[in-house]
């Protein structure tokens, strides 16, 4: 028995930094449970790479090319784009599209998009995230009142996405929210910047992609604004996002849903069964623990053991996709669990359902010291009650727009072979 | 003396993009101090044999299939244009070609640089050429692409002359002059000729002039040499008089004693 | 006066509607029972997508010789279009949503080819690139063109053509099909026609068409006209037909060069290049990804193949410009000839 | 406008004007080649990225600064000679678009083998230049930016003396003019193209490094032509002249257009505003401030 | 010494000049009419340049030029090289404006004449360098002198509609009839770009005959052409005053193709007219004899 992980990959082009960080580990932990456990539950874990170059429409042909093997577990493509493109055909052919940190945010929505999963963090619960971790470094929510922050975003749909939710926070807890586009890809950012110094806020939100990163920092530095106030969104979270901006990144913090580090058992373990063995993923060893290659190595643990979970349902074989799925909308992983994993404080906990395909993850924050990245937070909940409306009603429509009948719990129990 | 001999063409076969046959096998001679005329009707392969002998042809996607054509003891394929340059091969091309954003000094100074003169060489040369074509220094400093087609013309030329060739190959240099300038050119290339040994190769459509100044000719047509000669002695020919030179068109043709 | 070697390839033999007749038949007749559901999602959908732009484009390239370097945001405007007529107005059939949403992109054409009038060569290459860079701004900036989707995307509607669903993945094809066919056919009829050729006449020699009395400025504006309208609907193919959701950063400058692309390494002014240049840029890399992963895959990961095919696809580009700078349609006529010379001169020998 | 920013307002310009400098920089790379060839070098990103990533790739292998340096010059150097050997050569007398289409082809072979040879990581260039600003009564101006203004200064004399000086830029006119003219009269093509291609992979390098020092040197360093295509159009495509003025203008009044009237459109329009600002100059001036005007008669 | 080689084809009787048909007509009614009016006006001048005065950068082509040509006639200018020839028929056909004076033509007077309109105003005309369009055959090349004409939209093109399907066979027929008129039949199915120098110049003429022209401008229609060729294009010329009547304005400098050719000649020097004339007239004015015609031929033999 096996079950196969289709993997839409990119190591060229411009993300290739994310890629291949990524990629390397979730197969490197791929690697690490065929090698140490012979599998799940004796089921090895094959899979194939297919280079996209984060472009959708080479992404969708690695779709038609990788579907035709049989037992896919679950997609994984690390690309709002692709999996964008994938949504009407992984429906289609029922078997589930992870979409970990990024994606779709009404796809948290179970009953409209039953095997869409926007795992341990969408847009909007970033931001109450960010949002709630400023209320705690001022002294709680009611101190945010008359505070200003300005919210620097990519040019993009991505950047722009969160601009309603920074609205509707502000409003409800009265800070001042000025938002700021950088034209993609944002390699000069000098009027942005001269801008916010003048509008002296409280803090800067940066909700950047690739390059605009190190810039902002940069060019925060040239205006004279201080990092320490600067606050970096989940994709403005990695080393690639600061190494390039040297000392002018010192001080700066992003929020994450998985710290970095290689201290944690599993990397050990990672480390000396696949990388010592030769076998690593990573061509360079010190990027082993860096932000990318954990988000590939928690993405991993959350494959493996909804797999491992449906496995307990429905037998330890072969799973088709729709067993997967219900894997998935049962992946609940508490933080003893994740301790037994081997990854105490490297990602939180998870609580997926059949109706939010979420899975309530908490963020942390990290600051960057020059050298690495330290924590600089506690674990920190967004505010998931005040976020659920805004995207029901956002799949509602959809489920409209589409005629797509709502799914129910018991429609959701049912696994197809 | 085969010495004697600058240029020497065997049996010339050239294709344009592999398909379109321009030559058949044009052969021809030209002894050193001497002036050939290639004749021939539109179309009949002049101007390709003119660039197969400056290597020209690969740069119009064409090729010399077979055949030889040897300057001064050497093949001239094996040498890029710029050597034959510089070893005295200089040929002013059909349809003018001048470097149309430059002045027309540029122009001519441009020619200088293609065999790398002196400074003092240009400045010497550029009065020369001056001399010859007054209307030029007129026009000096105007860009090459205003200027008027005869003007174009004599910049070619004058061009050609800035490299101080040994042998120099003129694509229809008369086209577009004015009698006068015809003339003028013509003698001042004769006098070249005849002080400085320079060797002259012209493919001319103009063939009274051509015929007047030149010493021998080979007349081209459909891309084979099937006639050649002194040229007096052709001059005397009625069918080349007939059909070169417009004299009594109607004249009935003889047959050659071939 | 010189020879050709051969003839050319119409001139004997078969007529020549044959050729497009039996292609047309086999893709409507055979290719839906035949292919492959990834022969027509991965391959095909993009082909007649990327053909029927590199159709258009060759319109305005090709033969009206004004380089663009903004086709990509065309598409865009006509996805984006197809996709606004379709939500907004009601009951209007999808077809004539298409073609007002050609017609949008053809008035946007015009407008950014109005600096063709003064400007040449590079510099209006150049220049295109503000509708580039433009067009996607305004898409992504305005969540109206989206309706609102916080993502900035669109979803494609079903195409319902008189109550027939084309929303398979056989019925989208036979729909790009039947688009990409019409409309070749009547860029090849203007083409062909007196008003193809006044193209031809700006591209080669302005003043000269000028003083025949050629309206130089209405050609080319009419050219970008025809040629975005083109383009726009293979945008409206690409979004609806092919990849069925798609955000203003799919059509990026890159789009913008592989349509450049597939013109000329199809050859410039010729109708049938657009398709073979599609061909090349749409199948070759995936063939070079299927075979380097397939010999070399144990051995090298997924980065290093890229890496080595962009470069070979590089060198490929290079070497098509170098040994045939007229494009695959010129190299294919010297191939057929080659052939029949071959061929005939054993029947007759 | 009694409350208006005066400061503020000086602060954007010298912002936009050093910024401009730096698109100056990498538009002199396309000037070169464009001045011998006619055509848009669309490889120019690549052999910038090219040049960062083989630098900085050799300095963190241990290689000292200034040898890393010629080293690098050296490898540009030899692929000036390659593409002369293997792509313009053969591509003699050739229309301007198939030139340019094989540039594309070009600079998707050196993005190929930038990455292949060098990786994908994301790599910080340190030059040793802290980006540190100072006060200039009251307007904050960056250290870095001025080194660079000073470097694109050097090179820009440097080159212009080097044209008007030598015979070269005269033969480098005639070579773009007509190609099969430039043969006859016995230019040396080949030389001519190496050493312009050479001496644009020597732009691409310093414009590399200071932009390599900016962003990170990382695949996106490619794209920072496009900041570049507008300055040429404004300045004209040959002129080196051109390229300063076109970039301080471009660089000026894109950030004061960003940060004066980008709000009425909703901000972010920096993207096309230079695209539109060049456009909307060109009607006025087909050929750029100090191009080559088109010379056509009949 | 004389070699022959293969077989010389000037010399078996191809080499005569041929037969030349007459100009095929065009049935229009326009045309008749035109042509009866042609007939009573023949002393008016159909085109007449006043006073024009032109310079370029401090430079003046043309100063104070005064020109008449008088319909049907076949008129001639020559003059040295950048004497203000070209400049002339550029100023005629509306590419240049003039810094003063006026062009009349036809009873119209224009400070500029419109270049897009000169087709419509009977216009035709052959550029000195090549300005053929190289991308199209000869046929499209000659078609396309008729497109000012079209009426048909691009739409009507595309679908073939009666009156686009009508003007295309017209248009087509009349082209041919010209390219058979010019003997060009053989490479009619070419690319115009491809053919010899000599042959594109022809095929030039062919397009500016081809929509019956009132006014035909020829510049240097014969350069680089043989003796023989020189010949039979005059001969085209001819043809096409005697069967239309077409006004010909003609520069060249083979001076024996023009003293034959034409029946007025104006001379040009450094942008002044220095002589008007008949043939004769011109031919022993001293001051065009200094200027462009040097001393006689048979004279100067010896100093070789
Ligand atoms: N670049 C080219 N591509 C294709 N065919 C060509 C090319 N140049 C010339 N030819 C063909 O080669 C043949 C010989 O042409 P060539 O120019 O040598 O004649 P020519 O004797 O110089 O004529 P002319 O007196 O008109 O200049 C002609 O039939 C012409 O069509
Ligand atoms: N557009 C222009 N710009 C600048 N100068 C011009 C322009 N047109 C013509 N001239 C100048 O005007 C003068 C007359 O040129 P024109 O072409 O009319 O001469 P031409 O009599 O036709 O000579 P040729 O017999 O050599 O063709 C020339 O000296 C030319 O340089
Ligand atoms: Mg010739
Ligand atoms: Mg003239």
């Amino acid at each position: 028995d096996e079950q196969y992980f289709p993997l839409q990959s990119y190591r060229v082009g411009p993300y290739a930094a994310g890629g291949t960080g990524f990629f390397g580990g979730f197969i490197d932990y791929l690697n690490l449970i065929n090698t140490r456990d012979g599998g799940v539950n004796g089921v090895k874990l094959t899979w194939d790479e297919c280079e996209t170059q984060y472009e959708v429409e080479r992404g969708v042909e690695c779709y038609e090319r990788q579907k035709s093997h049989p037992n896919a577990a679950a997609w994984n493509p690390l690309s709002v784009g692709i999996a964008y493109a994938m949504i009407d055909r992984i429906s289609a052919d029922h078997v589930p599209l992870i979409t970990v940190n990024h994606g779709r945010t009404d796809s948290t929505d179970g009953r409209v998009f039953p095997y869409v999963f926007p795992l341990l963090l969408n847009p909007y619960s970033e931001t109450s995230g960010i949002i709630n971790y400023l209320a705690s470094k001022e002294g709680g929510l009611e101190k945010l009142k008359d505070k200003k922050i300005v919210v620097l975003y990519h040019g993009s749909p991505y950047g722009k996405e969160t601009i309603p939710i920074y609205e509707l926070l502000a409003k409800k807890y009265g800070f001042t929210v000025q938002q700021i586009e950088v034209p993609h890809p944002g390699n000069e950012q000098q009027s942005q910047w001269l801008t916010i110094r003048r509008a002296k806020p409280d803090y800067v939100v940066l909700r950047g992609w690739g390059v605009m990163n190190p810039v902002a920092l940069k060019t925060a530095q040239k205006v004279g604004f201080p990092a320490t106030k600067i606050v970096g969104n989940v994709w403005s979270n990695s080393e690639e996002d600061v190494i390039p901006a040297g000392d002018a990144a010192i001080g700066y913090t992003a929020i994450t849903t998985q710290t970095s580090g290689a201290e944690y058992p599993v990397l050990k373990e990672i480390v000396k069964t696949v990388y010592d063995a030769g076998k690593g993923n990573l061509e360079d060893k010190k990027r082993i623990g860096s932000v990318y290659h954990n988000l590939g190595i928690v993405n991993g643990i959350l494959n493996v053991e909804a797999i491992r979970i449906a496995q307990a349902k429905f037998g330890n074989r072969t799973l088709t996709g729709d067993e997967v799925r219900w894997g998935f909308e049962h992946l609940k992983l508490d933080e003893a669990k994740v301790e037994a994993l081997g990854a105490k404080d490297l990602f939180h906990s998870i609580n997926v359902s059949w109706d939010n395909h979420e899975g309530e993850g908490y963020v942390t924050f990290q600051q960057w010291d020059g050298k690495k990245w330290n924590v600089a937070s506690d674990w920190i909940a967004p505010d998931w009650k005040l976020l659920r409306p805004i995207i029901e009603k956002s799949s509602e429509a959809y489920a409209k727009e589409k005629n797509i009948k709502l799914r129910t719990a018991e429609d959701a129990e049912s696994a197809t072979n | 003396m085969p010495n004697d001999i600058v240029l020497e063409a065997q049996s010339v076969f050239a294709t344009y993009n592999q398909t379109i046959k321009a030559l058949n096998g044009v052969s021809f001679s030209l002894r050193r101090g001497e002036i050939l005329a290639l004749l021939g009707s539109n179309g009949a392969g002049k101007s390709t044999t003119l660039k197969a002998i400056s290597n020209l042809l690969p740069a119009e996607r064409g090729q010399v299939t077979s055949g030889q054509i040897i300057f001064e003891g050497r093949e001239v394929r094996s040498s890029s244009p710029a050597e034959l340059v510089r070893a005295g091969l200089v040929q002013v091309l059909e349809g003018r070609h001048c470097f149309k954003s430059l002045s027309v000094e540029e122009n001519l100074v441009s020619g200088g640089l293609g065999r790398s003169s002196l400074r003092r060489e240009i400045a010497e040369d550029l009065e020369k050429v001056y001399l010859t074509f007054p209307r030029l220094k007129e026009k000096r400093h105007t860009s090459s692409g205003l200027t008027s087609g005869g003007e174009q013309q004599m910049t070619a030329i004058g061009r050609a002359l800035m490299s101080r060739p040994r042998l120099l190959v003129l694509d229809e240099p008369s086209m577009g002059l004015a009698p006068l300038i015809i003339k003028d050119i013509f003698r001042s290339l004769k006098r070249l000729n005849a002080e400085e040994g320079l060797s002259i190769l012209v493919a001319e459509q103009n063939s009274t002039v051509a015929l007047k100044y030149a010493d021998h000719a080979t007349v081209i047509e459909n891309g084979v040499a099937v006639l050649s000669g002194r040229a007096a002695d052709l001059r005397q020919r009625d069918d080349i008089k007939a059909f070169y030179l417009g004299e009594g068109s109607t004249l009935a043709p003889r047959r050659p004693a071939a | 006066m010189a020879s050709v070697v051969s003839t050319p390839v119409e001139s004997q033999g078969l007529p020549r509607w044959l050729l497009p007749v039996a292609i047309l038949a086999a893709a409507f007749g055979l290719v839906p029972f035949f292919a492959s559901n990834y022969l027509i999602e991965a391959i095909l959908l993009p082909f007649l997508a990327l053909s029927l732009a590199g159709v258009g484009l060759n319109l305005l390239t090709g033969y009206a010789g004004q380089v663009s370097l903004g086709s990509a945001a065309f598409m865009a405007v006509g996805a984006f279009a197809a996709f606004n007529f379709n939500l907004r107005v009601d009951g209007l059939p999808i077809l004539a949503s298409i073609a007002a949403a050609g017609v949008v992109a053809a008035a946007i054409g015009i407008i950014f080819g109005l600096p063709s009038l003064r400007l040449r060569g590079f510099y209006l290459a150049v220049s295109t690139l503000a509708a580039q860079f433009f067009v996607q701004w305004a898409l992504t900036k305005f969540g109206w063109f989206s309706n609102d989707n916080p993502s900035g995307v669109i979803d494609a509607p079903a195409l319902v053509v008189a109550g027939v669903d084309f929303s398979g993945s056989i019925g989208r094809y036979v729909f790009a099909l039947g688009v990409v066919s019409l409309l070749t056919f009547l860029s090849w009829r203007i083409v062909t026609s007196q008003t193809g050729r006044n193209f031809i006449t700006i591209r080669d020699n302005e003043t000269a068409a000028k003083v025949i009395g050629i309206p130089v400025l209405r050609t080319k504006l009419l050219a970008f006209a025809l040629s975005s309208f083109i383009i726009g609907v293979a945008g409206v193919l690409w979004a609806f037909a092919y990849l069925r959701t798609v955000e203003p950063a799919g059509f990026n400058l890159d789009r913008s060069f592989q349509i450049l692309f597939i013109v000329i390494i199809g050859g410039l002014a010729t109708i049938r290049g657009a398709f073979l240049g599609a061909a090349l840029i749409v199948v070759f890399p995936v063939v070079l990804s299927r075979v380097g992963s397939f010999f070399l895959g144990d051995l090298f990961d997924s980065g290093v193949l890229d890496m080595s095919q962009r470069i070979v696809l590089g060198a490929l580009i290079i070497a098509f410009l170098i040994l045939e700078p007229d494009g695959l349609a010129a190299l294919g006529n010297r191939a057929v000839r080659w052939i029949r010379t071959r061929l005939g001169g054993q029947i007759s020998a | 406008m009694a409350d208006f920013d005066y400061l503020f307002f000086l602060e954007v310009l010298t912002g936009g004007l050093l910024s401009g400098v730096m698109y100056s920089l990498v538009a002199i790379g396309f000037v070169l080649i464009y001045k011998t060839s006619g055509v848009l070098n669309f490889a120019q990103g690549a052999m910038l990225l090219f040049a960062a990533l083989t630098f900085v790739c050799l300095v963190e292998r241990g290689v000292p600064f200034a040898l890393a340096l010629i080293v690098t010059f050296g490898i540009m150097v030899l692929m000036g000679i390659a593409v002369e050997r293997t792509v313009l050569r053969p591509l003699v007398n050739k229309p301007p678009i198939t030139l340019f289409m094989a540039t594309l082809g070009l600079s998707y072979m050196i993005e190929g083998a930038a990455q292949l040879i060098w990786g994908t990581q994301v790599h910080g260039l340190d030059l040793g230049i802290e980006d540190v600003p100072f006060e200039f009564y009251g307007v904050f101006i960056s250290k870095f930016d001025l080194f660079a203004s000073g470097v694109a200064a050097v090179m820009v004399a440097a080159l212009t003396l080097f044209f008007r000086y030598t015979r070269v830029g005269l033969s480098f006119r005639a070579v773009a003019d007509d190609q099969f003219a430039a043969l006859a009269v016995g230019l040396r093509l080949p030389r001519i193209w190496a050493t312009v291609w050479a001496a644009s992979g020597l732009v691409a390098l310093v414009a590399g490094l200071l932009w390599g020092a900016r962003l990170g040197v990382q695949f996106s360093l490619s794209l920072v032509v496009l900041k570049a295509l507008p300055v040429l159009v404004l300045g004209g495509f040959d002129s080196i002249a051109g390229a300063i003025v076109g970039g301080l203008i471009i660089g000026a009044s894109e950030k004061l257009a960003e940060v004066y009237i980008g709000e009425y459109f909703g901000g972010g329009i920096e993207g096309w505003f230079a695209y539109v600002l060049a456009l909307a100059f060109l009607l006025v001036r087909p050929s750029g401030l100090f191009g080559q005007k088109l010379v056509e008669r009949v | 010494m004389l070699d022959v080689h293969y077989t010389f084809s000037a010399l078996d009787g191809t080499a005569t000049l041929r037969e030349y048909p007459s100009l095929p007509r065009v049935e229009t009614k326009a045309r008749t009419t035109q042509k009866q009016e042609l007939l009573n006006l023949q002393d008016h001048p159909l085109l007449a340049l006043d006073d024009i005065t032109i310079s370029f950068g401090g430079v003046t082509a043309l100063s104070n030029v005064d020109l008449t040509v008088k319909s049907g006639e076949i008129r001639a200018i020559i003059g040295p090289n950048g004497a203000g020839k070209s400049s002339l028929v550029n100023v005629m056909c509306g590419l240049y404006r003039p810094d003063s004076g006026r062009v009349h033509i036809n009873g119209h007077s224009f400070r500029q004449v419109p270049a897009q309109k000169a087709a419509r105003l009977g216009i035709a005309r052959t550029f000195q360098n090549l300005a053929l369009f190289k991308g199209l055959t000869v046929l499209d090349n000659v078609t396309s002198g008729l497109a000012f004409a079209r009426r048909s939209t691009f739409l009507g093109q595309a679908i073939g509609l009666g009156r686009a399907r009508r003007e295309e066979n017209e248009a087509r027929e009349r082209a041919e009839q010209i390219i058979d008129f010019l003997h060009l039949g053989e490479v009619s199915g070419k690319l115009a770009g491809a053919l010899p120098y000599g042959l594109q110049k022809r095929v030039e003429l062919a397009r500016a005959l081809v929509p019956n022209p009132q006014i035909l401008l020829l510049d240097e229609p014969m350069a680089g052409m043989t003796a023989t060729e020189k010949q039979e294009m005059a001969g085209f010329v001819r043809a096409a005053r005697e069967n239309y009547g077409t006004t010909i304005i003609l520069i060249e400098h083979d001076i024996g193709v023009v003293m034959g050719l034409s029946d007025r000649i104006a001379v040009l020097d450094y942008g002044r007219k220095i002589a008007d004339g008949t043939p004769d007239e011109v031919r022993n004015d001293q001051a065009v004899i200094d200027a462009y015609l040097g001393i006689d031929r048979e004279h100067d033999e010896g100093d070789l």
